[in-house]
């Protein structure tokens, strides 16, 4: 209860002493990255603590989401309507500043901006997403990206509309090539949701084409509900190509589209959709957050970085298996994450019993949507999915499942993002 | 099925005299355990039993592979040769079927 | 000198008894009777595979040995087994100094959450032995 | 108006009135699907406000497979009876 007495001592303290009053000051939160991670964070914050001075550094002034950019190649959906402002995250009282983290100094508990301010911070909330691993494939860096769209880091939008003007000016019978990038990557499902939007569309469009799907892996999220549809809505066009017969892509010609193989094959395509190699964001790498494969360790509790406590790493730049890594994950362990932070800030115990929620969909086709459930917690050893729970939509003949699934789809989706960008 | 599939392997033309070069080999087969149940069913065993390398008809590198190697066995191992030489790779399965690929190595 | 027939007939000498149900006790001695009773040593050996594999049916793994790969040291084979699979042999490799580096790569199938045994003989004699754990994941996205 | 000092002082008082929030983290994970705050978001049932005995009701059935539904059952199975019962009881508190 706020008495006059303690008004008056507060008072009395900030006049006289500055020190303290620095000490008293509201607990600094800064927010990197305003994505599915950061903009879930800074919300939770907000609407959580309202004592705590949040602020979120985003680049870019509009965000375009990755989940649904497959409708968009769909054609189904247009850009704008997976795109968002912060002018709402702002309303609601977080500072939002739109430029560039180019470096994270622990020590000082401070963050570097390309613009050349440097913001200090008591708790940092990490969640800069990931960067594309240009050369991993050889011949495919930005200017190839130009070429030959990866549409998997949305940016403005440009890449995915890219690819999108692409299939649209693709003649019918033309090939469709599609190469998938070895574990971990962001969004496990999305290569196939995208193999399906995009044969949606050429089944309509232009129903003499293929798509050649050459993955580095051989197995894939979903993949017995994923090829049943296939069989089922797209009989004769998806021909997919796991590892260990020959699918990973080594190398690209960007100005011939041709998708060269492990052992040698060149596929000549009419669209070619490359998906490198990923790692985290260049920041998470740069403040030496990153294991030797490229992404950030993290406590199963916390998600304070296992090189750096203090720093929370949220959403795709983390590695926490068996999680995937995805927006809805992302939205969920920012809320484990910010309230460790301002617990640990504040020399409490992070929240016990932590739990992380994850539902995937994925939209097959015209009102087919399919999912993955998972529930994870904090194990010994990192994190442990929780037994004899989750899992995906059942298979076999289940149309109203499968409606009903694409119809909740659209539900997540708007509610995700009226919770990071809406009122 | 009668024959094998047709081996891949990916091995660098031209080599430097005495010097590693990486050898990536892929053989498509379901490496049937005849432990594995599909269906109720028992699938019945389908195993190829060795990969052999050999450098001017002498054997540099075998593989015996048993229940624990993967479906589409693959391999990477590092070769080295005093001189231009045929190498032959050659699967075979436990019925004795066999798939072959020659590849000249130019030593340089 | 290796000829063919000597080689042919290592293969052929190669142990089965990793064939048994592999519980612990018969995992020891299938290793035993592999390395002929002698004990093998850890160290200038490494075994490297995903520590948590996605497709318990498809995991990568490598085995290095130091070794100078000449006529008068090389690694002459190197096993491979399973601890925890149905049956415990993966593969065993053969190998000659024509084979420049000591190491092998492959791909071999884990049901479940184990161990992985690899064994390397040299020209010498000696025996080295390396182990390394992975856990099988199907879980997540991937299922 | 209060002035700037006092503002000040009231800021450095509240955190001893708000240490966090006060509710399970889990049942927010809810409003994934079911709308900000589980208010309901188009064809998805609003939770929010309803009784919690209704929704512990539901959870208890979807997990035993007794109630139709597509995902509900997977996700009932992960959670142990004393978090549906924390979770329950967050929503039916809000409005």
């Amino acid at each position: 209860m706020i008495t006059r007495r303690t008004l008056g001592l507060g008072a009395a303290a900030l006049i006289a002493a500055p020190a303290i009053s620095r000490a008293q000051a509201p607990l600094r939160l800064l927010v990197i990255g305003g994505g599915f991670g950061g903009a879930s964070a800074a919300r939770f914050a907000r609407d959580s603590y309202p004592d705590v001075q949040v602020t979120l550094i985003e680049p870019r002034t509009r965000f375009v989401t990755c989940p649904y950019g497959n409708l968009v190649l769909a054609g189904t959906k247009q850009l704008d309507a997976i795109t968002f402002g912060y002018d709402a995250v702002r309303a609601r009282g977080v500072t939002v500043i739109h430029d560039l983290a180019s470096g994270i100094d622990p020590v000082a508990k401070s963050v570097r901006l390309a613009g050349g301010q440097a913001l200090g911070y008591d708790r940092l909330i990490l969640s800069p997403g990931i960067a594309l691993r240009w050369g991993a494939i050889e011949g495919y860096d930005e200017a190839a990206a130009g070429l030959l769209p990866h549409a998997w880091v949305p940016g403005d939008g440009g890449q995915t509309a890219l690819l999108r003007r692409q299939l649209e000016a693709m003649e019918d019978g033309g090939v469709v090539g599609i190469a998938i990038p070895p574990n971990p990557f962001r969004c496990p499902p999305g290569p196939y949701e995208r193999i399906s939007m995009i044969a949606s569309y050429l089944k309509k469009a232009k129903p003499r084409s293929k798509i050649l799907a050459l993955d580095a892996k051989e197995a894939f999220s979903k993949q017995g509900l994923f090829q049943d549809a296939w069989n089922a809505l797209y009989p004769g066009m998806i021909e997919w190509v796991p590892g260990n017969r020959d699918g990973k892509i080594v190398k690209v010609d960007a100005r011939e589209r041709v998708l060269e193989t492990e052992f040698g094959e060149k596929h000549r395509v009419a669209v070619a959709n490359v998906i490198p190699p990923q790692s985290a964001a260049r920041i998470a790498i740069d403040a030496g957050l990153a294991n030797a494969s490229g992404w950030v360790e993290v406590d199963p509790v916390t998600f304070e970085a296992k090189a750096a406590p203090g720093i929370h790493v949220i959403g795709d730049a983390n590695t926490a298996p068996p999680m995937p890594k995805s927006g809805f994950i992302a939205n969920s362990t920012s809320r484990q994450a910010v309230a460790s932070a301002i617990a640990l800030a504040r020399g409490a115990a992070p929240p016990a019993d932590a739990s992380y929620f994850n539902t995937c969909y994925s939209h097959v086709g015209d009102e087919y949507g399919i999912s993955v459930v998972g529930i994870f917690r904090p194990g010994p050893a990192g994190f442990v999915e929780t037994p004899n729970s989750g899992g995906v939509s059942p298979r076999g003949n289940l149309p109203d499942q499968r409606r009903l699934e694409a119809i909740y789809a659209d539900a997540w989706y708007k509610s995700i993002t009226d919770y990071m960008f809406g009122a | 099925m009668s024959g094998l599939a047709t081996p891949r392997v990916r091995i660098p033309r031209t080599v430097r005299a005495g010097e590693a070069f990486e050898v990536r080999t892929l053989m498509e087969h379901p490496m049937e355990t005849g432990l594995r149940q599909d269906g109720g069913r028992t699938v019945a065993r389908n195993m190829l039993a060795r990969l052999a390398i050999t450098v001017e008809g002498k054997p540099v590198f075998e593989a015996a592979f048993r229940n624990g190697t993967a479906a589409n066995p693959f391999h990477v191992v590092h070769l080295r040769l005093s001189r231009t030489a045929d190498l032959v790779f050659t699967w075979t399965d436990e019925a004795g079927r066999t798939a072959s690929t020659t590849h000249r190595v130019t030593v340089t | 000198m290796t000829t063919r027939r000597t080689f042919i007939g290592f293969i052929a000498l190669l142990p089965l008894p990793w064939q048994a149900v592999a519980a612990d006790d018969d995992v020891a001695a299938a290793i035993r009777e592999a390395t002929g009773g002698r004990e093998p040593v850890d160290g200038g050996i490494t075994l490297t595979l995903p520590a948590r594999a996605e497709n318990g049916g498809q995991v990568p793994v490598t085995v290095a040995v130091e070794s100078p790969q000449t006529e008068a040291l090389f690694v002459t084979a190197i096993h491979l087994v399973a601890t925890r699979n149905p049956t415990p042999g993966i593969a065993s490799f053969a190998l000659t100094p024509a084979v420049a580096r000591a190491e092998v790569t492959t791909r071999i199938r884990l049901a479940e959450d184990q161990q992985v045994i690899a064994i390397a003989e040299l020209s010498d004699g000696t025996l080295r032995r390396a182990v390394a754990a992975a856990r099988v994941t199907v879980g997540g996205c991937i299922s | 108006m209060l002035p700037a000092v006092v503002i000040a002082a009231l800021m450095v008082s509240l955190p001893a009135l708000a240490q966090g929030p006060d509710r399970p983290l889990a049942a927010l994970s809810c409003g994934g699907c079911h709308g900000v705050g589980s208010a309901g978001q188009g064809p998805i049932a609003p939770l929010a406000g309803r009784p919690k005995a209704e929704l512990v009701a539901a959870m208890t059935a979807f997990r035993r497979d007794e109630r139709p539904g597509t995902i509900m059952g997977r996700i009932a199975r992960g959670y142990t009876d004393a978090e549906i019962d924390a979770i329950a009881a967050d929503l039916a508190a809000r409005r």
